[in-house]
């Protein structure tokens, strides 16, 4: 009989969050070929208070059966989530963790510290003598948190020096403004890392205005197509990427349908790892249909 | 000799004739209604209808406040970062209060007065910026909200301020239950309604709001103290969001850099599109309640149905919003 | 001072040695003003000499730069911001000063409302502001908000609004400006209520016969000095109007040139109907002065609105030489040749915030044009000629309008209409607020427009202005036409009784002429 | 002092005075290069303060504009969106236009023609449903800034719209080149600028905008279409916005749903910190330049410090916003 899968994202308020709510509607649409019998209740949301509201509705007016969610504010989102599990729904949690363990039936996790643990292990690696770096951050809430924190805890005890970290917002624009204002201040920069490939776009825009792309490389994350190709082209500005790819939505949501239509049996965590992308597995990252 | 022709002029009292500009907001909820009805046949069960009246009253008893603050000739910009901070300083008041009150309602009621008292601080200090220090309210309330918002930002340390877990069970019947099964955001949306209501058409109060809004001049040559009324209206407005935190806390246990962004357009937006006059000098706060509503049922109708792309949905937002007020407007001129 | 009232009561509010400057400018220099209660005392001079400022500072509203005011013989300083409402000093400002947005009812209790158990009392207030719109015979509904009332309604409202408070001194600021006869005499009723319950008025009117009737003494000021004050008995409208203007005052209407019965009708109403107006017809001919004379919202400001195309005309044709127009803009009847002077400056005819330039040149900013942009020497030049020609009196051209007395104010708004250098010209209670001296002035003026070969449309309440001035007048009633007066015909008793509807003509064949 | 003397008469206008209000801002602005070169020596160099510049002039651009309708006593929160919507529509006209124009200026020159007519045509939407509409322009922008972002979304399907590499290269140049060692964007800026000024004073336009501003009835009765100025603005407006969007475009060759967010925050609040009143009737142009450039300036002074937390950015900016204004309300009154 009839299933119905309610999948709720952040709003594509930037380019990681875009790539979430493509692979959310790229699967969706495909599964929806597959099992006729599966209906599919998609929504995004900019805020918490929003993003509630959706899950309350799916429950109060769609019916639906399981929810698949990637909370933006994990810890305000805990107990609403927690109610939709009690009414008896199958929920499955991606990439963020909430505040209270077991609400979940599966957890489809990304690896926030350990894309900024990643990062700075590659910082370690091409500055071994260490230097000064800046670090360009995203919105102030917990998952940049965590990922500065992996990053800084990384970078313990060497000579790399942060000169100076600023907010970016995930954001072209800003990336660009921040990474002008700290080529003005800083003669010295030999590595930038923005843990954000949208942020790195803007920064690498500005680093070429300085003319100042043979002194420093830049380490952004998530995976970009575009940062991919340069990292598989060689490029020294970019050498290397640390995936975190919006696709983990897709997985979730395909994890969750095989549970609820054919019974396979799927809970507890799965960890998509946040690896490094150098030249050399480039390859098996790029995907031109990603718009991300 | 008698003066002017009596036919022409003096019509009768209107006493209780339904004021065509209240239509206006009423049919647009209606024609919301009517297409959530033909959507899906749960949008009018009980648990839809006071999932979004819950939900839509924090905004709305923001947009009571605003209400007088528009009327008064002013605004308040500052609204949704002040509901972060507040709601930051209440977690932090609670978590911190436990070792000495342990868990419970002590413990819940102490944040609770905090957070009012919070509110009419900040409200105080826009207010006197704003009357005494003789600064644009959009100048003092934008300065605020970046203000307010930097602040919780900082108190979090950048991430999120978490209610204690078993405080957050004491306290969050205050959203979900309710009496007689209206849950208490309701009930408590619609108690500040009716006293918004009242103080605005019942009082003097109300009534110097909307002359120091109309004609700041005749006011104040009416022996009214403008600047005590306007800063009235940003401390009702402080109490107001500390009130409506009250309310989310329970729902959400956590404030981040990022609870209640954008709060203060769409207050502003229900207030306007209730009826009340952006340039002051005339407010409504039935019609705020109607507005409020309003913009809480888009959001409801957009997520009964799936024909229209999420992308989209800001859209469709749009085009309700502007035929909300095109339908008063073609109404008031009739 | 030796007062010239041989009363006996207390002097209840006096000014002494009271002199006002803004900023550098001086504009009252030790003034002395005292009145008894149950006085009516006058005050009067040229526009701008400094009568509001005095009044202002009777009421609080201004405070002086040095003197001194004393009130029940004790000397005060009287609390700001109309407060001294509450120790019964009670002003009616020159400038309607009514919130846009409020009912009457709200108005005329704003900031003293009445209240049962902490809340509004809305009822009672309601029913009482109806009371005291009924002892004034107007008749707008309590609930109507201020921003559909007329001018003239607004300033009945304005001024019920002051004598339903508890005054024991009551200040008018010209408040019959915009009143016609009718309306005048009941708020001279209430006036000697008031004085018989022993309130005292001060009252400051340019119409020197409302000054005869009513005051008792009247203190004359000339460019912020005081000249005298002296009791009514001893004078006469000339003699008054002597001490004001310094100079004999004689024919105050210069004599009618004849009207040429042959000449064109340059401007045909027909069977007009608007908001206000019912079927109205008459014909303008080249040179004529036609008087429009009326109750209060009789429609003829509805008339004068509809037929350059402010209001929407809902039938009726207009000719203009003969040729047809149907005019939805403004712009268009200007560029037809066709002004009309609002008689609101202050709601509709200036921008009080701004300087008095661009108010001057605002309805023919096009021809202050050179090569596109605008041409600030030759609007300074407009401004002097006006300047001159009307005797506008202010600071400085910089100075917001705002802050003009009121007379200069209108000055000013004249100067602007004529600016489009109108063939027909619709003016609007054209000396409202204006001095008997400048009058005298503007009515040459309209004389020798006149004169010209334009034709002059002149919407007064002043019966004597319209007698005086008008080859012709019509009478409207109930936005109606009532009748059409020429020649021997035109007197205050013929006009009055049209417009009250004691008479009633087919005038048809007559203005189909 | 006797009546006929000329010195109670009308003087002439007051030629070249500084204006007091004027001093504000640039006081303003001064106190902040203080501060920006005590902080670091950088500062003042022909870098930083082009690159200030450079990435002002679009908020600056748009502010200009928003000036005009503001002035007019409108208001148009749409700006934002629309530039984003401007911005996606180019990029994807100018790569759609590759395969039949070539690589090359032609199709740059397409690209930015069809930015400019988007705006154009965008004002025309707003100055219409407001003007003709008769709907509060907070309304009727407030739903097409939902439109117009909605629909970015939409195009570039929740992701990122990114301009052809090959073309991007053509286009760069006029973001990152200029004359005379000046960037193309400030070049521009100060062109808009200049025009502005001069429309505002020197024009019947520009004396059209603050008479309705200031009272929309005496402009009526002063036979000004009011309806065609206010449109005129909102379309001055749009086609601002696309102006900015020519400079935008070539910086970094993209746009999504996040491009222009809070643009039109930031160009009412530079209007206003310029010294234009909110409520209409008084607009000044070059107060508009130097509060979008004191805005540019907070920015980076921020990121040229380590003092203030980066949680407390916001703070700092409202700090500044307030006191900036302040300074002007002291001079005014003194
Ligand atoms: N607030 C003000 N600031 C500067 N000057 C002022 C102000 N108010 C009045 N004045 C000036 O003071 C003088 C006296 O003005 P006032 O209004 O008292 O004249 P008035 O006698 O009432 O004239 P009118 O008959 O035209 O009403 C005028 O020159 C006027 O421009
Ligand atoms: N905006 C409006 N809405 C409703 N009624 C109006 C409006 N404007 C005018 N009227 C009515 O039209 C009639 C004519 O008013 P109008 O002011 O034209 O009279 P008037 O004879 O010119 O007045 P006055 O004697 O003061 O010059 C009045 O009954 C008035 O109430
Ligand atoms: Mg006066
Ligand atoms: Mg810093």
């Amino acid at each position: 009989d009839k299933v119905t899968i309610g999948v709720s994202v952040p709003a594509a308020d930037h380019g990681w969050t875009g790539g979430v709510n493509y692979f959310a509607q790229q699967a969706i649409d495909r599964l929806k070929v597959t099992y006729p019998n599966v209906e599919f209740v998609f929504a995004s949301a900019p805020d918490a208070p929003k993003q509630i509201a959706d899950i309350e509705d799916m429950v109060a007016t769609r019916g639906i059966d399981a929810l698949v969610i990637l909370p933006g504010d994990p810890d305000a989102m805990t107990s609403a989530i927690k109610q939709v599990k009690d009414a008896g729904k199958f929920v499955t949690v991606v990439d963020r963790q909430l505040s209270i363990n077991g609400v979940e039936n599966l957890y489809v996790a990304g690896d926030n510290p350990g894309l900024g643990a990643n990062a700075a292990a590659y910082f370690k690696e091409a500055l071994p003598e260490g230097g000064n770096i800046v670090i360009l951050r995203g919105l102030p809430i917990p998952i940049d948190q965590q990922r500065f924190d992996g990053f800084m805890a990384g970078i313990e005890g060497t000579n790399l020096k942060v000169l100076d970290d600023e907010f970016a917002n995930w954001n072209r624009d800003d990336g660009f403004k921040v990474m002008q204002d700290f080529l003005t201040r800083f003669p010295d920069i030999k590595g930038v890392w923005t843990q954000d490939d949208d942020i790195s776009l803007g920064a690498i825009e500005a680093i070429k205005q300085a003319g100042r792309d043979k002194d420093m490389f830049i380490v952004g994350g998530a995976g970009m197509q575009q940062i991919i190709q340069a990292v598989a082209d060689g490029s020294a500005l970019t050498p290397v990427d640390v995936s975190y790819s919006p696709a983990m939505i897709a997985t979730a949501i395909e994890l969750t349908t095989a549970h609820l239509v054919s019974g396979v049996q799927v809970s507890g965590r799965y960890v998509l790892d946040s690896t490094l992308i150098t030249k050399d597995n480039a390859a098996g990252f790029l995907d031109p249909a990603s718009p991300f | 000799m008698s003066a002017s022709a009596p036919d022409t002029a003096a019509k009768p009292a209107r006493g209780f004739r339904i004021d065509l500009k209240t239509a206006g907001p009423l049919l647009a909820l209606a024609l919301l209604v009517l297409l959530g009805i033909t959507l899906n046949e749960n949008f009018l069960s009980y648990s839809n209808l006071t999932n979004v009246l819950a939900r839509s009253s924090f905004i709305g008893i923001i947009a009571i406040g605003a209400t007088f603050v528009i009327t008064a000739g002013g605004l308040d910009l500052s609204v949704g970062s002040m509901a972060a901070v507040i709601a930051g300083v209440m977690i932090m008041v609670m978590n911190w209060l436990i070792p000495s009150f342990g868990i419970g309602w002590s413990v819940v009621l102490a944040g609770m007065a905090s957070g009012i008292l919070l509110g009419g601080v900040a409200g105080v200090f826009n207010g006197l910026m704003i009357t005494r220090g003789r600064i644009e309210a959009f100048i003092v309330t934008l300065g605020t909200m970046g203000i307010f918002r930097s602040l919780v930002t900082f108190l979090a340390n950048g991430g999120t301020l978490s209610l204690n877990f078993n405080v957050a069970d004491v306290y969050r019947p205050v959203y979900y239950d309710g009496i007689l099964g209206v849950p208490w955001p309701i009930l408590v949306f619609a108690l500040v309604a009716i006293a918004g209501e009242i103080l605005m058409r019942r009082t003097a109060f109300g009534r110097y709001c909307a002359a120091i809004g109309s004609n700041e001049q005749v006011a104040r040559y009416s022996s009214i103290n403008v600047d005590n009324v306007r800063l009235l209206t940003y401390i009702l407005q402080g109490v107001l969001v500390g009130v409506a935190v009250l309310l989310y806390v329970p729902r959400l246990g956590s404030a981040s850099s990022t609870t209640g962004v954008l709060w203060e357009l769409e207050a502003i937006a229900g207030v306007i599109i209730g009826g009340t006059t952006l340039k002051g000098g005339y407010g409504r706060i039935w019609g705020t309640v109607v507005g409020v509503v309003i913009l809480g049922l888009i959001g409801n109708i957009l997520n009964l149905q799936s024909l229209i792309s999420p992308y989209l949905n800001g859209a469709f937002q749009g085009v309700i919003i502007i035929l909300a007020v095109l339908l008063q407007r073609e109404r008031r001129t009739s | 001072m030796a007062s010239s009232v041989g009363e006996t009561a207390p002097i209840i509010l006096a000014a002494s040695r009271v002199s006002k400057s803004f900023g550098e400018i001086p504009v009252l220099f030790s003034i002395d003003f005292d009145i008894r209660p149950g006085e009516v005392h006058a005050v009067i001079g040229e526009n701008g000499a400094g009568k509001s400022t005095l009044i202002k500072i009777l009421s609080g509203l201004e405070q002086p730069t040095s003197g001194s005011i004393s009130f029940d013989g004790q000397t005060v300083v009287l609390p700001p911001n109309g407060a001294a409402e509450a120790m019964g000093i009670v002003l009616i400002h020159q400038e309607m000063n009514l919130a846009e947005h409020l009912t009457v009812a709200d108005s005329i209790f704003l900031g003293r409302e009445l209240k049962k158990f902490g809340f509004l009392d809305v009822r009672e207030m309601r029913k009482r502001a109806a009371a005291v719109m009924e002892t004034l015979h107007v008749h707008v509904d309590p609930d109507a908000r201020i921003n559909t009332l007329s001018v003239a309604d607004k300033q009945m409202v304005e001024i019920a609004k002051a004598i339903s408070r508890d005054a024991r001194v009551l200040i008018m600021d010209e408040p019959t400006a915009v009143l016609s006869v009718g309306e005048t005499q009941t708020l001279f009723e209430q006036i000697r209520r008031l004085t018989a319950r022993g309130v005292a008025v001060i009252f400051i009117s340019h119409k020197l016969d409302e000054i005869m009737e009513l005051a008792q003494r009247v203190t004359v000021l000339r460019d912020g000095q005081l000249i005298a004050t002296v009791g009514t008995e001893a004078l006469t409208p000339d003699s008054i109007a002597q001490m004001m203007v310094g100079r004999e005052l004689s024919n105050l209407y210069p004599p009618k040139h004849e009207p040429d019965v042959d000449a064109p009708a340059v401007l045909s109403v027909r069977n007009l109907s608007a908001l206000g107006v019912a079927d109205v017809s008459f014909d303008l001919r080249r040179g004529e002065i036609l008087g429009f004379a009326g109750l209060i919202g009789s429609g003829r400001t509805a008339v004068a609105e509809a037929i350059v195309g402010l209001t929407h005309r809902s039938s009726g044709q207009i000719t203009l030489d003969g040729k047809p127009v149907d005019f939805t803009r403004v712009s268009q009847s200007v560029d037809a040749g066709l002004a009309y002077m609002t008689k609101d400056r202050k709601g509709k005819g200036l921008l009080l915030n701004m300087g008095l330039r661009p108010n001057l040149t605002l309805l023919t900013v096009k021809k202050h044009l050179r090569a596109g942009f605008l041409d600030s020497a030759s609007e300074t030049r407009a401004l002097e000629r006006a300047v001159r020609r009307f005797d506008i009196r202010a600071r400085d051209a910089s100075v917001a309008v705002g802050r003009l007395s009121g007379g200069n104010q209108q000055k000013l708004m004249l100067g602007k209409t004529m600016e489009s250098e109108p063939d027909i010209i619709i003016m609007d209670e054209p000396t409202r607020g204006i001095d008997v001296g400048t009058k005298q002035q503007i009515y040459h003026i309209i004389a020798a427009l006149a004169a010209e070969g334009k034709s002059i449309i002149l919407i007064s309440s002043e019966l004597q202005e319209v007698i005086g001035l008008s080859h012709r007048v019509v009478v409207m009633r109930n936005g109606r036409l009532a009748g059409v007066l020429e020649g021997a015909e035109i007197t205050e008793s013929e006009i009055m009784r049209y417009a009250a509807g004691i008479k009633q003509s087919g005038n048809d064949e007559r203005i189909s002429a």
